[in-house]
């Protein structure tokens, strides 16, 4: 099976080659035999040790094509990769930033201190919208492409979570 | 030692809440914390021997309400109150109310809080006090001739700033007479649309500069001691990240010749307890004083971990009317001690605050490891307050023994759920500039140290493939096994093997 | 410095092999652990660059299986063995066995080991470098007379022991020279019925011991240093419990004169690397040599904490063929550093094993505070080991401040699932021999110390009773509120409200 | 209510008085009115603020006339007390202590590395029967009363576990 991992170029790839019932486990990867002990998976975290070195990752997700995980801290996301997979996304890619989302989302949750645009205002992409403030920071919300502002969801004072709709852009 | 108080309330939360109730404890003095609604969960309240409800979660319903706060140090009968860093530390409003209720604020004096917050007075008084301050105008200037004339005594180049600017907003650079002029004219203009007025001065420009400080105490009696300085040149947008004691440029006879000057812009000011002088050094090493931090600074623990001394302990005596235990040449530094400020931002992300529950956490230790934190398993990371969430302090008998275990130790500290600043660290630690002491404030943008971070951290991605690849296999394999559908496969399922290692390990 | 090794394998377990993978990851050297099948989930597996599978769990199939684990040294490559403590690490056909396949072993040679190993032989050559030993016979009476002799010039009362007896079996003490004759022909007469020999000796009896060690380091150049002194007199039938330094009971004059003695006792055995020379010191403050101890201690936190050194960093050095990098004045003693051995035995029954799962802990931290543990929520305590689960130790400027930071340390310390001998810990600290220093090896017996706990236990669970009745008040109304059967009375539930807290705070 | 807790002898007493939907509850313990707030009970560890102070308890076991805790990191047993459960205590303990249980269990787990007595030997409570090694440490499994042995369950070499029936006792 061939991976993409996060944003390296590189195609990896991965197999089991062999297995025994008391938990050894032969798999090439990167077409190197690799020894395999698994330890145990409790809470979504998998322990196992790997040519003589202990490894764990703690899965967060998992769908049929990609696997989410922390390594040594860092999150790692690992692609089934395939031509078809590849072209599909690209595609995806393309569309996504010509029409795109027109709702423009707070990245960080925080209370509304002030708001640059109003309805009807020409914007370009990474203009300040709305400014949060977080931690003491201020934070700006910053168009995610260019348009018109249809829409201000919220007004100075607001609390708004991460993800919340703070405006429309058309 | 005379007899100490016997309650303190502590007028804060988070990392510096617990700092406090542990010095209390030490002293065997009650210590009384104040909960907001955010923090009926965090754990100085589950560490303190009391805790009162303060209000709504907004600083200004809670930490920042003077009132409610005095209001219940009557109530809880607390005999002094302790301030932290943050909120109402600096408030002489605030230090002026207690001395008024004949409660001990544990810090200085209302009235060289004054002094030391008006940067313009504390300037002139410490001019007359022969502390060398940056050259400029002592005030602002109307006429541009002026303007020339002190920067002809200062130097070139020189920055033009708008007092009403702030934040870098208004400053310009000139580097002759011609160019001042210029620029004073067309600043002058902007300042005069904008404000109404000119509001210029000018202040002789440094370059290299470093961020150095130096810890001070006094007490009642007038005794004052410096306690060795702090490097704080490691800052993004003037907030400090890492720091560190000794610094690389401070030799014997710098620190003891700049520390006795921080005394005595301590005595210029009738300062009482701990405290801070802030300085600046160029690059020819001349050393300018900026301000004076009147409260216990975030990275006290650095000086703590080379001298031995606790300083909240101390505070706390101080403000009890005890001498400072300690001449000047008692003092020793002892080995070298770093401080990183684990903050919740995301270095990858322009360092946007992240905020929530953290399901777990492992905090570092070992061998010349220490943590300042308020984290632990469950607990959570509000978006009200601070981003400060920890603050890891290695020592070691040189810098580079601190360095390298301060290293490991943020490779030990995991705190998921959130993002943090621990991945830049990583990287600082093991950039050669910053092993070879070639730091100034401009540190991170000079060294390009947030594309090296990205670029270590996709290596490192790269590194460990193998072992993420393995990670999916394996639990793919786990995953067929769970679904009836694969069960019918002929292929062997690893699933059998997990759950035989589960029940072997007894889980 | 030179250059060093490159890859360490651990011959142990535990907190031990965690404390030897600190110092290499600080040296940059990979680390090669061993794991029994007991051991799989153990974080030393977890924390080592390698680890390598040694069999069954029985010691002696696994960590003292010496030519499994020198094979595992030749497989994976490591060019250096450290054996930690107890397993081992004091013996010399391991040792030696490496000396043959050119592996390094972290340690003395094994040549120093045979002789640092026979105590009779030991002795005798302490005694002709004139180092001070307890007086008494060099070797096995046969002859009341000759014990007579002896015993007139060691002075009385002198204690008449067996060689063939150990543990305390067959100790007897005598005030006068009747006395002495006539407990001789008895012991003599038992002695020949049960082993068909006499086998006796005298030693003179001590009173009121300390037992108190110096930390000793010595190079392949030959230089030898001491690392000063380890008060380790709070013992429990001979094992140690609590060590600190300095010792109270030991000023600048005798620190020097016995730790040059220990360095001699260094020099006399030709003795190469970190060991302990031990001794025993009686109420008038005479020092007897014991024994050196030809490893690393158990209690070397102490010292690291007390000097600043890193003894594990400084065996691999010496390992290494690099000279010790201090001469003996460099070193200051700065501070005071005690340790608590955290055991999983039952203080309240009578110090009974305690092993399984720990579902959670608590590690304790701060200011001052260290903790050498293997322990982790989850991990397992196994009884085919050694008892020590953890080992606390705490700094402070003086005694009391490292005592009252360890007394709120121990506070700390939560372990779930088993019984430790951290309340028995809890008591010394505030026991007030303990604080003044008044302690000798039987001062558990001496003072009561474990009905001292018990009663505190008591106390405590009195003074917190408001707090488990309002807990089980509110818990049994949970339950009413859960039960469908006491939903229909009027009575309001408690249960609601914990559910409305429970949403609040996001559970 | 009435309340023994571990082995003190005080009778203490608590009961509810008075309570608020908001979480906020006051109780009569031992005569004294306090003020309770609720903070949540979750993995069936409890907290609350008594008083002004922060408490936990860690629920380990209940039933209809007891409930076990951790508070503090000590183990606290609580039991509802009634002049009845006394009576029928005391009187358990009696007849506990003069017929009793004939098997005798292992304190702690371990290997048995010796036997010291044998099928019909007699002993006294209190005599060592078998002899355990754990942590490096010899454990004598102790007879729990007068009496014979009538068997040995286990031979040097066993390894037991924590409770495992060692001997019967007649």
């Amino acid at each position: 099976m061939e991976f993409k991992i996060n944003n390296l170029d590189n195609i990896l790839s991965g197999s089991i080659s062999e297995s025994s019932v008391d938990g050894k486990i032969i798999a090439t990867i990167n077409g190197k035999e690799h020894f395999i002990r698994i330890i145990g998976l409790k809470n979504s975290i998998l322990e196992f040790i790997l040519d003589n070195s202990y490894r764990t990752a703690k899965i967060i997700e998992f769908g049929s094509s990609y696997i989410k995980m922390i390594m040594n801290g860092e999150q790692i996301v690992l692609k089934k990769h395939s031509k078809l997979t590849e072209i599909l996304e690209k595609s995806l890619a393309i569309s996504g930033s010509s029409s795109g989302e027109n709702k423009l989302y707070s990245q960080i949750p925080g209370r509304v201190v002030s708001i640059m645009l109003k309805s009807g205002d020409q914007l370009k992409k990474g203009d300040s919208v709305i400014v949060l403030e977080s931690m003491k920071m201020q934070v700006a919300v910053k168009g995610h492409k260019d348009g018109c502002i249809r829409d201000i969801k919220v007004k100075v004072g607001d609390t708004v979570s991460r993800n919340d709709v703070v405006a429309l852009i058309e | 030692m005379g007899k100490l108080i016997s309650s303190i309330l502590i007028a804060n939360r988070g990392e510096i809440a617990l700092r406090i109730i542990r010095a209390c404890k030490e002293l065997k003095i009650k210590s009384i914390a104040l909960y907001s609604d955010e923090d009926l969960r965090s754990k100085h309240v589950k560490s303190a021997d009391e805790a009162y409800y303060l209000g709504p979660p907004a600083p200004a319903k809670s930490y920042l309400n003077i009132d409610k706060i005095i209001e219940i140090a009557e109530i809880s009968g607390a005999e002094a109150i302790h301030p932290g860093y943050g909120f109402l530390s600096e408030n002489e409003t605030f230090a002026g109310k207690c001395e008024e209720k004949g409660i001990i604020f544990i810090g200085p004096t209302s009235a060289a809080m004054a002094l030391t917050g008006d940067k313009m007075k504390c300037k002139e008084i410490m001019t007359k006090a022969g502390v060398p301050t940056i050259p400029g105008s002592d005030d602002i200037l109307e006429d541009v001739d002026k303007a020339v004339e002190i920067a002809e005594e200062a130097g070139y180049p020189i920055l033009l700033k708008s007092a009403y600017g702030g934040g870098g907003r208004g400053i310009r650079l000139a580097d002759n007479e011609k160019k001042l002029r210029e620029e004073f004219e067309m600043a002058s203009a902007e300042s005069r649309a904008a404000f109404g007025k000119s509001g210029l001065y000018v202040e002789k420009f440094l370059q290299g500069i470093r961020h150095i400080e130096f810890q001070l105490a006094r007490d009642s009696s007038g005794n004052g001691r410096h306690i060795f300085e702090r490097e704080c040149s490691i800052q993004r947008r003037h907030q400090k990240l890492i720091e560190f004691s000794p610094s690389s440029v401070v030799d014997k006879k710098t620190r003891s010749k700049i520390g006795e000057i921080a005394v005595r812009a301590a005595e210029s000011v009738d300062y009482l307890n701990a405290g801070t002088a802030e300085f600046l050094r160029d690059e020819k090493g001349n050393f300018y004083f900026i301000e004076i931090n009147s409260r216990l600074q975030v990275e006290h623990p650095v000086t703590e971990l080379v001298t031995g001394i606790d300083l909240v302990k101390l505070q706390i005596r101080i403000a009890c009317g005890e001498d400072i235990p300690f001449q000047q040449s008692d003092l020793n530094l002892n080995g070298s001690a770093i401080e990183c400020r684990i903050n919740a931002e995301d270095p990858f992300h322009d360092f946007v605050p992240s905020v929530g529950l953290i399901p777990d956490c492992n905090l570092p230790y070992g061998p010349g490891v220490r943590v300042d934190t308020y984290l632990y398993p469950g607990c959570n990371v509000s978006g009200y307050y601070d981003s400060l969430v920890a603050k890891l302090i290695t020592w070691g008998q040189d810098f580079n023994e601190a360095r390298v275990r301060m290293s490991n130790a943020l490779d030990e500290f995991i705190i998921e759920g959130i993002n943090t600043t621990i991945p830049l660290y990583r990287t600082i630690m093991n950039e050669k500039n910053f092993i070879n002491g070639n730091i100034s404030t401009d540190y991170l943008e000079k060294y390009g140290i947030l594309n090296l971070m990205q670029n270590q951290i996709k290596e490192r991605t790269l590194k460990t493939s193998d072992s993420s690849i393995a990670a999916a296999l394996l639990y793919s394999e786990f995953l067929k096994g769970q679904n009836p559908a694969y069960n019918s496969s002929k292929e062997l399922s690893l699933s059998d093997w997990v759950r035989a290692g589960n029940t072997k390990n007894g889980i």
